[in-house]
């Protein structure tokens, strides 16, 4: 071994970037053993445009009065509700199981023993979406066009890539918020309460995956209105439906500020979730680590 | 004589397993009430997004059911809370055999006597009884909220008759594909019989949309699976009001269906964990 | 391999410590445990108390101590994983109070549970290429140290194995060359041999020994085992409860326990005598050799039996207070007196019942 | 009270893949791979492990058996097949009469079955009182003996005084105490211990072989086959050892008789000063020596510990001791021990002196 002493000290932002991507690759490596699992989510995909196709023939071509301001293809706007579920599946999803997996198995102690920061295995986990959430909306977006008669509005695709960037980062936010809570609040089991009701309850039934949130009576629009998926769906619609209109507003975020439009509303209101979130999740995280180092309870072992 | 006394006490041990594991399932619950809480909720919210989903489309929709009451609304909500207290049947025994295995739990069932068949019933039972509290609490909020066309005069003893039959086909199913954990090892992730008769009971059997919009070569698909069955008797008996008569072929169907599932699963099942113990065993560490 | 160099910021911030690599005062911490049942209460566990304790560089020192006597939460309170609820001292020179980042990224630790960060999706090599960027190690270094350590755990065959096809050995070996990676100079071993079959154990002792040796690692190793401890350690606390019960090397602390212990040694060429008929008279060279064992340190009795007069054929029997003290002399004095040593039997008392003579727990009957 | 003849056992080799091993397949890609497997005979599956290898036995009753071997060599195969929880691949074998293959649930109801090895499959809502209430439900054990059988099972393993508790408060040693209890609220004839005190520290360890020897063995008159790779333990309480190595039973006797295969074998152990390098070489040229290890504690003092494994005929310890005083070494302690099983297990398997 060289005698000579490495002139890196500290971390430095390189090396700290360094580590990030070795949890990318490792998440790779992992991604590449379950490759034949790969096959499941495609089958679910195809189910699940399969479903909403034939709830789409009820209610035929001509859905434009259904529709509103998100043009006149019903399977388009459902398509849409879910390719954001997919994208944004992992980071909501993922940071919460990792954490509790580090805690099960016991490494927690051993990434704390490393010079490495203690929020690179979550951001390592970025890279999982990468891998595991963008095909899948590409293969919505492959099947919806070929065999389900959906059709995309190609105008504004600059637009739609920087609104799949918020959302992504927002709910990178609510995953690491929901991630800390595991040792914050010691919620040790497989479900987890802030993950559960931010995602499972609130946007499921209220931020508009299946259903404008105009359906909703007004309490549950203003609920909706406090959700950044509500504003993603509401911008993806409207900037990739075919005879989309992007000038009635429809959110109730949107009539409360009548001088913007309303994608630069759900643009400003994504923006605010990502500089909410973000920070937050970070210093949740960092207070749970810290209270986990006096309770005793970095790792299952003792 | 000994021989129907040593059944007897047999069934009788069956038995009170069975409600050891109610207990058990009973102090779990109690253990974490939080995840009761978040259950049920689950299942409003699913049921939620239904109903606004049918809500939603209703204006086109309801010309399809007419058949059925003529409410899509009440179409679907029926549907989604039949289907999950089946589909709670359709996976317990595989989820319950699949946790036990991994918490080295199924192999001191397996030191018990009759541990193993009181584990799977017990469970389902809980299971079972469970989700049909959960369903009829969902089922009852969203009547009272929003009202739902029951029909007034519906054949309610029927419809309660079918909705049993239903369950055991279901759970027959289950006992099928619980089998497969052994002798296609399926450890992990799920199984392949509850996977196909999920995808293509959602697709195929008429849950979410009428059978009759369905592309007509995949029709006869929906004839292989008992939901599609128990969904056009239990609607036409609670929303239309139909006459014992109009679904008597399909009960009868549900029936033959149900004991031959069951029959079968239960074969399958006690033959796959034969295979296991004759082979690498029912443990997760070899 | 040789250790890194003092890291730069490491000597800038706290001057190398020349009181110890370790140095702690009075340890404490108290775990408040929910116990959850028809009514939740939370009831206090001292899980270390007052624990005080000097490492200096180069040592094995061995925390011993049955199962729940804090053993894990005193390595985890100097590894920097753990809040002390009081206390004072220094881990590498940094205060474990306040600086307890500095020291977590310059210590390693081996969990009793091999598995523990070890990757099953990755194989034997590419789990040490994983550690590797954890702990930062520049591109350049890292095949070659990776080799060196795989060479060192002697895992080089099986480097692309998958983790669950090696054994419990190979695995613990592999957990502590992850643990290597970092060239960190100070190691914990938190029950390195725990479930690991009595070749397997051996192995990883042998293994501990020589990158203490060969790599000047100090080491901090737990361990249950008592003949662990006295086989590795250059000294040995005894934990139990949380509390320090003693402290000292394996000998000092088997000196603890009172109560003779016997020394039966086989030779030939002892002088005949005191074993025939006629009465022991001062001028036989048997009662020479005897009294003059008598008058070793710590001897309580002597007894020879000379069963075989024409070549000196039999047994001494020696009781002493002091095992290792009465050997080390009683041996050369004896090849002094010419006679010719067969065999050595000493009921020497372990580990295991100084355990017994400190914490006062007999046997569980 | 056990008889076994010509028993063996083969695994059905786990699939070795680099790429996805069985473990890491779930859903459609595991079971397209199975069922190809299951259809094709030309499968590249690897290749079946054969665990236990032609074993003959038999085990009296009221005797404490012991099973050696080390991690894999076929301890926990050999008893989960007595128990009934396992099919031999070929053999027959017998517990209190009843064929464990034609009749497996007679033989369930004449065995306890405890083992401790790895996560124990407790019931983590219950607590200790609740879970034995359960085990004794499933057991069959009537509502009026329950009680009086568990207050006697909970004394006996001494956890009285955490009847309350639940599972996740158990410590280590209370979980495999509570797991042996469960094995003993059924007085079956036969008791299978599957390595009961592993992980265990002293205490806890004394008070299970405590457990086994006075109560199991002694009052209850059961026959008790342990599984261990602890040596003393065998030779503390076992009537008899049966040692395994690779599915083979290698070795059947007591421990006595078993330590005699090694008779002609001394191992001295010596704690030296002053050591130096290429003294090993000189000690091994010593008449009567096989081999000696040498783990060097401190090099600067040349502290060293020697294991020196000689033969008992042709030289002798005074050859060693002179040899290290010509060179100066000071010898600080020494102890010679008559073989132990550990040695004979070594002899053996050839597992030492590589």
């Amino acid at each position: 071994m060289k005698g000579k002493a490495p002139a890196v000290t500290s971390k430095t932002v390189l090396t700290q970037l360094a580590s990030v991507w070795t949890f990318g690759i490792r998440e790779f490596r992992m991604w590449r053993s379950y490759r034949m699992n790969q096959l499941m989510w495609i089958c679910d995909i195809l189910m699940s445009s399969f479903l909403f196709f034939m709830i789409g023939r009820m209610v035929g071509d001509q859905s434009a009065e259904l529709l509103g301001v998100y043009g006149a293809n019903y399977i388009t706007f459902i398509l849409i509700g879910m390719g954001v579920n997919y994208l944004i599946a992992t980071n909501l999803h993922d940071p919460f199981a990792r954490i509790s997996r580090v805690y099960w198995d016991g490494t927690m102690d051993l990434y704390l023993l490393s010079p490495m920061s203690i929020y690179t295995p979550l951001v390592g986990l970025m890279a999982r979406s990468v891998i595991d959430d963008y095909p899948r909306v590409f293969f919505i977006v492959l099947f919806g066009t070929t065999l389900f008669g959906a059709r995309f509005a190609l105008g504004h695709i600059p637009e739609a890539i920087l609104f799949a960037a918020l959302i992504l980062i927002a709910s990178f936010g609510i995953g690491i918020i929901s991630a800390s809570t595991f040792y914050l609040f010691d919620f040790k089991r497989a479900n987890e309460p802030v993950r559960f009701f931010i995602q499972e309850v609130m946007a499921a039934l209220v931020a508009g995956t299946y259903y404008p949130v105009t359906v909703l009576p007004y309490p549950l629009q203003i609920v909706a209105a406090l959700l950044p998926h509500t504003y993603a769906y509401d911008a993806l619609r409207r900037l990739l439906s075919p005879g989309a209109d992007l000038r009635t507003p429809n959110l109730v975020l949107h009539s409360a500020l009548p001088t913007l439009t309303p994608i630069q509303v759900d643009g400003l209101a994504l923006a605010a979730g990502c500089l909410a979130f973000i920070p937050l999740g970070l210093w949740l995280y960092k207070a749970g680590i810290e209270r986990a180092r006096r309770s005793g309870t970095l790792t299952r072992w003792q | 004589m000994t021989r129907h006394a040593g059944a007897a006490a047999g069934f009788g041990a069956l038995l009170r397993g069975i409600g050891s594991f109610v207990w058990l399932e009973y102090k779990a619950l109690l253990y974490y009430p939080a995840s009761f809480f978040m259950t049920v909720l689950q299942s409003v919210i699913n049921m939620g997004i239904w109903f606004f989903l049918s809500l939603f489309i209703s204006g086109y929709a309801d010309r399809y059911v007419a058949s059925f009451g003529g409410s899509y609304v009440a179409y679907v909500v029926l549907g989604v809370a039949f289907h999950e207290v089946a589909r709670t049947a359709l996976k317990s025994p595989f989820l319950s055999i699949q946790t036990a295995f991994w918490e080295k739990r199924l192999e001191t069932y397996r030191i018990f006597p009759q541990g193993f068949w009181a584990y799977v019933l017990g469970r389902f039972l809980w299971q079972l009884l469970f989700a049909l509290v959960v369903q009829t609490v969902v089922l009852a909020l969203i009547a009272g909220l929003a009202g739902l066309n029951f029909h007034p005069e519906a054949n309610v003893g029927l419809a309660l008759l079918t909705y049993l039959l239903f369950i055991l086909s279901a759970f027959g199913l289950g006992l099928l594909g619980a089998s497969t954990f052994f002798f296609l090892e399926v450890k992990r992730g799920v199984e392949p019989v509850g996977w196909i008769v999920d995808y293509a009971v959602r697709l195929t059997s008429g849950l979410y949309y009428p059978v009759t919009i369905i592309p007509a070569f995949i029709r006869p698909l929906s004839r292989a699976f008992p939901h599609t069955y128990a969904f056009r008797a239990m609607r036409l008996l609670l929303l239309q009001g139909a006459a014992w008569q109009t679904v008597a072929a399909d009960v009868i169907t549900l029936a033959v269906y149900a004991a031959v599932a069951i029959a079968i699963g239960f074969y399958l099942l006690r033959w796959s964990l034969a295979r296991a113990e004759a082979g690498n065993g029912v443990s997760a560490v070899v | 391999m040789r250790r890194r160099a003092p890291k730069d910021d490491a000597t800038r911030e706290a001057a190398s410590p020349p009181e110890g690599i370790i140095d702690v005062r009075g340890l404490t911490k108290v775990f408040r445990v929910k116990e959850k049942g028809q009514r939740t209460a939370v009831r206090s566990f001292r899980a270390v108390d007052d624990v005080s304790l000097r490492v200096g560089r180069g040592e094995i020192l061995g925390v011993l101590g049955p199962n729940g006597a804090g053993k894990t939460t005193l390595i985890k309170m100097l590894c920097g994983l753990l809040v002390p609820d009081r206390g004072a001292g220094t881990v590498l020179g940094f205060d474990v109070l306040h600086r307890a980042a500095a020291i977590r990224s310059r210590v390693s630790l081996v969990a009793p549970t091999a598995d523990i960060g070890t990757d099953n999706n990755l194989t034997v090599r590419e789990n040490l290429q994983f550690w590797a960027a954890v702990y930062g190690i520049p591109r350049r270094e890292k095949k070659q140290r990776i080799d060196e350590l795989l060479v060192l755990v002697d895992l080089k065959d099986r480097e692309d194995t998958w983790p669950m096809n090696i054994s419990a050995g190979m695995r613990q070996r592999l957990a502590i060359a992850r643990s290597l990676l970092a060239e960190n100079e100070l190691l914990f071993l938190d029950e390195p041999t725990v479930k690991l079959d009595p070749d397997g154990a051996r192995r990883i002792r042998e293994f501990v020994l020589r990158i203490n040796r060969e790599d000047r690692v100090t080491i901090l190793l737990t361990t249950h085992l008592m003949y662990e401890a006295e086989e590795l350690c250059s000294r040995i606390i005894v934990l139990d409860g949380g509390r320090i019960v003693a402290q000292g090397t394996a000998q000092e602390l088997k000196r603890l326990v009172r109560g003779e212990r016997i020394i039966e040694i086989f030779a030939s060429g002892l002088p005949a005598g005191t074993a025939s008929a006629d009465a022991p008279s001062a001028d036989a060279p048997s009662a020479d050799i005897e009294s003059s064992i008598r008058l070793l340190p710590s001897v309580l009795e002597v007894e020879l039996d000379v069963w075989d007069g024409a070549v000196g054929q039999g047994r001494l029997l020696v009781k002493t207070a002091d095992v290792d003290r009465t050997t080390a002399l009683l041996l050369p004095l004896l090849q002094d007196a010419g006679a010719r040593v067969e065999g050595v039997r000493s009921g020497e008392p372990n580990l295991e019942d100084v355990f017994f003579t400190l914490t006062g727990r007999g046997l569980a009957k | 009270m056990i008889e076994i003849r010509g028993l063996s056992k083969q695994y059905r080799g786990a699939p070795s893949d680099p790429q996805g091993t069985w473990i890491s397949s779930w859903g459609l890609g595991l079971w397209l791979r199975n069922v190809f497997h299951a259809v094709s005979l030309s499968a590249s599956r690897s290749p079946p492990v054969l665990a236990l290898d032609d074993i003959s036995l038999s085990i009296g009753r009221g005797e404490i058996f012991g099973l050696l071997g080390p991690n894999g060599a076929g301890k926990t195969t050999l008893i989960k097949i007595l128990a009934a929880l396992l099919k031999p691949t070929s053999g027959t074998a017998s517990v209190d009469g009843w064929d464990v293959v034609s009749h497996p649930e007679r033989v369930k109801r004449s065995v306890s079955y405890v083992s401790t090895t790895g996560w124990m499959g407790l019931e983590w809502p219950f607590n200790v009182d609740e879970s034995l209430r359960f085990y004794s439900r499933l057991y069959g054990i009537p509502r009026s003996q329950a009680r009086r059988r568990i207050e006697e099972v909970l004394e006996t393993v001494d956890l009285g005084g955490h009847r309350g508790k639940v599972v996740s408060q158990l410590s280590h040693g209370m979980r495999q105490r509570l797991v042996l209890a469960r094995g003993l609220l059924v007085r079956t004839p036969v008791v299978f211990l599957d390595e009961p005190t592993v992980g265990l520290d002293p205490v806890n360890a004394r008070h299970i072989r405590g457990i086994t020897k006075s109560r199991l063995s002694g009052a209850r008159r059961q026959t008790v086959v342990l599984t261990t790779h602890n040596i003393q333990e065998v030779e503390e309480i076992c009537h008899r050892v049966g040692i395994l190595h690779k599915g083979r039973l290698i070795a059947l006797g007591t421990p006595a008789e078993l330590r005699s295969l090694a008779q002609d074998r001394l191992v001295s152990d010596l704690r030296v000063r002053n050591y130096a390098p290429g003294l090993n070489a000189d000690l091994e040229a010593l008449p009567g020596v096989l081999g000696v290890s040498c783990t060097v504690k401190d090099e600067a003092g040349g502290a060293a510990s020697l294991r020196i494994h000689r033969r008992r005929a042709g030289g002798s310890i005074s050859d060693v001791l002179r040899l290290l005083r010509a060179r100066r070494v000071e010898v600080s302690f020494a102890a010679q021990s008559e073989p132990n099983l550990e040695d004979v297990f070594l002899e053996l398997t050839g597992a030492n002196l590589r």
